[in-house]
């Protein structure tokens, strides 16, 4: 069967030259970074070469790239490493309504653990708006963490914006980048971020390693102590390979990012017509511009996203959905419902986030298919035929 | 995820549609979830003689809705009333466990349908009484 | 140049079986396992395999095992989450004072949370004693880590003893078998523990993926919140390719773990003995039986180890050392001061790890080598001329 | 993680030994946390004529041990002074950062040898006037 990948935010494959050059770190160069001798120097050195890579990419010292198990840890060491260590000096959090759940389940796990957090809301967009963050800050708000672009709409926040805030009150703010590192330039000190998230497998690299930057100076307390690995910052023997895997992907997304985001705008741009074309009663979510090259996001009125994404892969395409029904949870997308959209327009939502090896036909064989699927849900659905005998009678 | 059965149901659901001249309807389920279910019946004898769904969900709650139309086919309104979500979950061979709550109410949206025949049927034969006294 | 690598508790290469089963998950079968269409299911089936052979071969049930980024990861989840989650019920933690540093800094970190922690001595072969463990237990004692076997000295536990008292006080008990996993037997139930640790990296896997065992009704507050992996005990994008490793390493290690220790075990005895032989003042550290099969720990009196360790690397051989100026610390191993022994002497171990690859040969360079480099070392080392002339005069 | 220096000096020490007959002894370090320096002078007309160092330690000790006794050969007492731990460091092209405080004490030990001598180049003179005087 013919088979297209539609769901670039939720993972990527390793891209062919990122996996070439991790291959050796599993048998040959296989030391313990640790160590002294020969095996252990190599993958130290190996790490290292990583660091620079990554600093030099976000304009970071190397000091400040602490390499972590993914982009949930990151949000987790960031948000509770810094209220851990700053809980003398206040214990008041401010995130969004928007984040996703590695920042949104930590900073409810704060409030467990008696700190005070602020759910700062978005508009029908999903913007946050920096005047709010301003008006949110207390004398014992310690940290702020605000999404870079969001994973389910694609809305890009202003980061720049809160980080000159943040900065002018002095309190540390936290970014999670995973949907736009590799995706869009990040410069730590534009952004005037001090601590910022991103996960290797979102961009052509592999599962199961990402990178927290601490800007110099950021009093942290670890999350995974033990071994003095990442200058006592976190513990336990480095994933080589995938560091090496990690640098590498970040390194090939850069290059080219531009060519590469405007051949993804336009075929963005041309499903997001072909949508609204083919299919009646259709939402476009998200913000219209400042949106993730790749990002998708729409609501299908009157039916339910899962039953869209099982008839979509009945047909080969890989999709994904706000419903509560894939997520196994009982609620929609927190996301959704932030910005305003009801519960069951927030069940009917598509995300379909395109990537480096989709093409134009991949785009004209969704619109080819997923009409008729829409159509079949909605000659099944009691919602489409009471808005519509109702808009008859 | 999902056994065989289910796909089988979901994929080519058994009556779609609505009843114009339904003897009972019943609805189940809440937007707030993500599924609601909608089944018509139509009553001969006190036998379910066709049933028709419309449903807004999953495809646990399609597949439930198909299958618990197809189970009434011909049952007494008694019999049906003793088909449970469990049994209709079983007969589509299980349903994965997140699923069990809140996509599984096609046997209550039947039994409410069948509740609704039979208030009619009482409002009928209350109005034939009360017609019978004047 | 000829290397043999000696350091296999560090970490070991990954096999070709191993990386063999991994490589399909980094680049066709890439998908997200929460995903439900295709690529994801496919993720998923492979974790779900991975899960089973891995409680299969430990005695647990499926649901019973959680992946995780590490032994340090899962270190820091059984103890920091054990403690978070019943500390109404009490707040105060047993261990030893052999722990890895993954538990050693975990507990120091609970104790600057308010928790108290017991440091059980061991004796001179790094035994700790279960009467010592149940006259530890206090009623307000919620957890008792005691590792499975040491990474220094080899030396194995009493777990199973400890287990049955830890049962019988209703005290919830982890071991670290960071270690053992892949090298010796294990089983949950004849162990009787609650929570056990592992890392692939130790037995021919990669490294950054990891398990913490979890008996069925064990309370325990995640390390990493976020997204539902893991049954929302772990959250973060599954490392597929790694968890598949992980099972497979485990896999082939369980499959003629006898035969291979048997070899280990004639080996080491091999090294130890010949140890012996050629080298005067020389000390075997660790349980002389009791011990890892791979396991060689000995001092070599008046000389320092990093010194020692260089010039074997000199002649490439990769060897560890419990000496302060390997760990970046000013003190020497924790676990031989533990043991009794004076700082000079810690300062002097040398720790040589056997594995599959190595035969009798690197055996026997490395007793060809040795001798040498102890005698160079001491002509320069002024305690030797001190001991010496002393014994002369 | 050593310069290709150090690994020079600690592969090939210099001047590895004992003077029998030395004018300064100097002791530095600590077994505790792993490196003690030995150092013996001979000296002439103010000026160290040699220089000798045994050590229990590391690579970095063992280097900077070297490194001293070589730098200090002709150098009068005075000159021999002013060579700091530090100075040893950049002689061997840097020590990673954690060696730095426990493990490059050779200068340390030299000024001590240096004390030493002194001490004993007062106390013969002492006792000379204490002679003298008798
Ligand atoms: C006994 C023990 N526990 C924990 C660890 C930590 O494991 P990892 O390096 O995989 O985090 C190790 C090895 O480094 C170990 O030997
Ligand atoms: C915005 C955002 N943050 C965090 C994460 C978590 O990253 P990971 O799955 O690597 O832990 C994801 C993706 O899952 C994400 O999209």
């Amino acid at each position: 069967m013919k088979r297209i990948y539609l769901d670039h935010a939720a993972t990527t494959p390793v891209a062919p030259a990122v996996l070439e050059a991790m291959l050796p770190y599993f048998t040959e160069k296989f030391g313990n970074p640790s160590t002294l001798y020969f095996y252990g120097r190599e993958a130290k050195q190996a790490i290292e070469d990583a660091r620079e890579k990554v600093a030099a990419i976000i304009g970071a010292r190397p000091q400040e790239i602490i390499f972590t198990g993914g982009g949930s840890e990151s949000d987790n060491y960031a948000i509770k490493g810094a209220a851990f260590a700053n809980e003398a000096r206040g214990k008041h959090v401010i995130t969004s309504a928007v984040e996703h759940h590695a920042v949104f389940d930590t900073c409810k796990f704060l409030e467990s653990r008696g700190f005070e957090v602020t759910y700062l809301p978005v508009d029908e967009d999903g913007l946050v708006s920096p005047d709010e963050v301003a008006k949110a800050i207390r004398p014992d708000t310690i940290l702020i963490t605000i999404m870079h672009a969001n994973n389910e709409v694609g809305t890009i926040e202003p980061i720049a914006e809160i980080g000159r805030i943040a900065r002018e009150k002095g309190v540390y703010f936290h970014t999670d980048a995973v949907q736009t590192a590799g995706a869009l330039p990040i410069n730590v000190d534009e952004l005037k971020v001090d601590l910022l998230s991103m996960s290797a497998h979102k961009f052509y690299g592999p599962k199961g390693v990402g990178v927290l930057y601490v800007r110099r100076g950021t009093k942290l307390t670890p999350l995974i102590h033990g071994g003095g690995q990442e200058r006592k910052r976190r513990a336990g023997t480095e994933n080589v390979a995938e560091i090496v895997g990690l640098a590498k992907a970040l390194e090939l997304a850069q290059e080219g990012m531009t060519a590469r985001n405007e051949r993804l705008i336009r075929l963005r741009d041309r499903l997001m017509n072909g949508l609204l074309e083919k299919i009646p009663e259709l939402k476009l979510n998200g913000h219209p511009t400042r949106r993730l090259p790749g990002n998708v996001n729409v609501s299908v009125l009157y039916i339910e996203g899962e039953s869209m994404l099982l008839n979509l892969d009945f047909k080969g395409i890989a999709a994904s959905s706000g419903s509560a029904c894939t997520s196994g949870s009982l609620e929609p997308s927190h996301v959704l419902l932030a910005m305003g959209m009801p519960h069951e327009v927030a069940h009917g939502s598509l995300r379909l986030t395109l990537g480096n090896e989709n093409t134009e036909e991949d785009v004209d064989y969704i619109l080819e298919v997923l009409p008729g699927i829409v159509e079949k849900l909605r000659a099944m659905s009691p919602f489409y035929s009471q808005a519509h005998s109702q808009a008859r009678a | 995820m999902y056994s065989e059965k289910v796909m089988d149901h979901f994929q080519n659901p058994r009556n779609v549609g609505e009843i114009p001249d339904a003897d009972g309807v019943g609805l189940e389920g809440n937007p707030v979830c993500g599924d609601v279910m909608q089944i018509w019946i139509k009553v001969k004898d006190d036998r379910i003689m066709d049933a028709k769904f419309k449903t807004f969900g999953c495809g646990a709650a399609i597949a439930t809705s198909s299958m618990v139309t197809e189970l009434v086919k011909g049952k007494t309104l008694d019999e049906a009333l003793q088909i449970s979500n469990a049994a209709v979950a079983q007969a589509l061979d299980g349903l994965p466990s997140h699923k069990m709550h809140c996509s599984n109410l096609a046997a209550d949206a039947l039994h409410k349908a069948i509740d609704d025949y039979r208030n009619k049927a009482r409002g009928d034969a209350q109005a034939k009484d009360a017609g019978a006294a004047n």
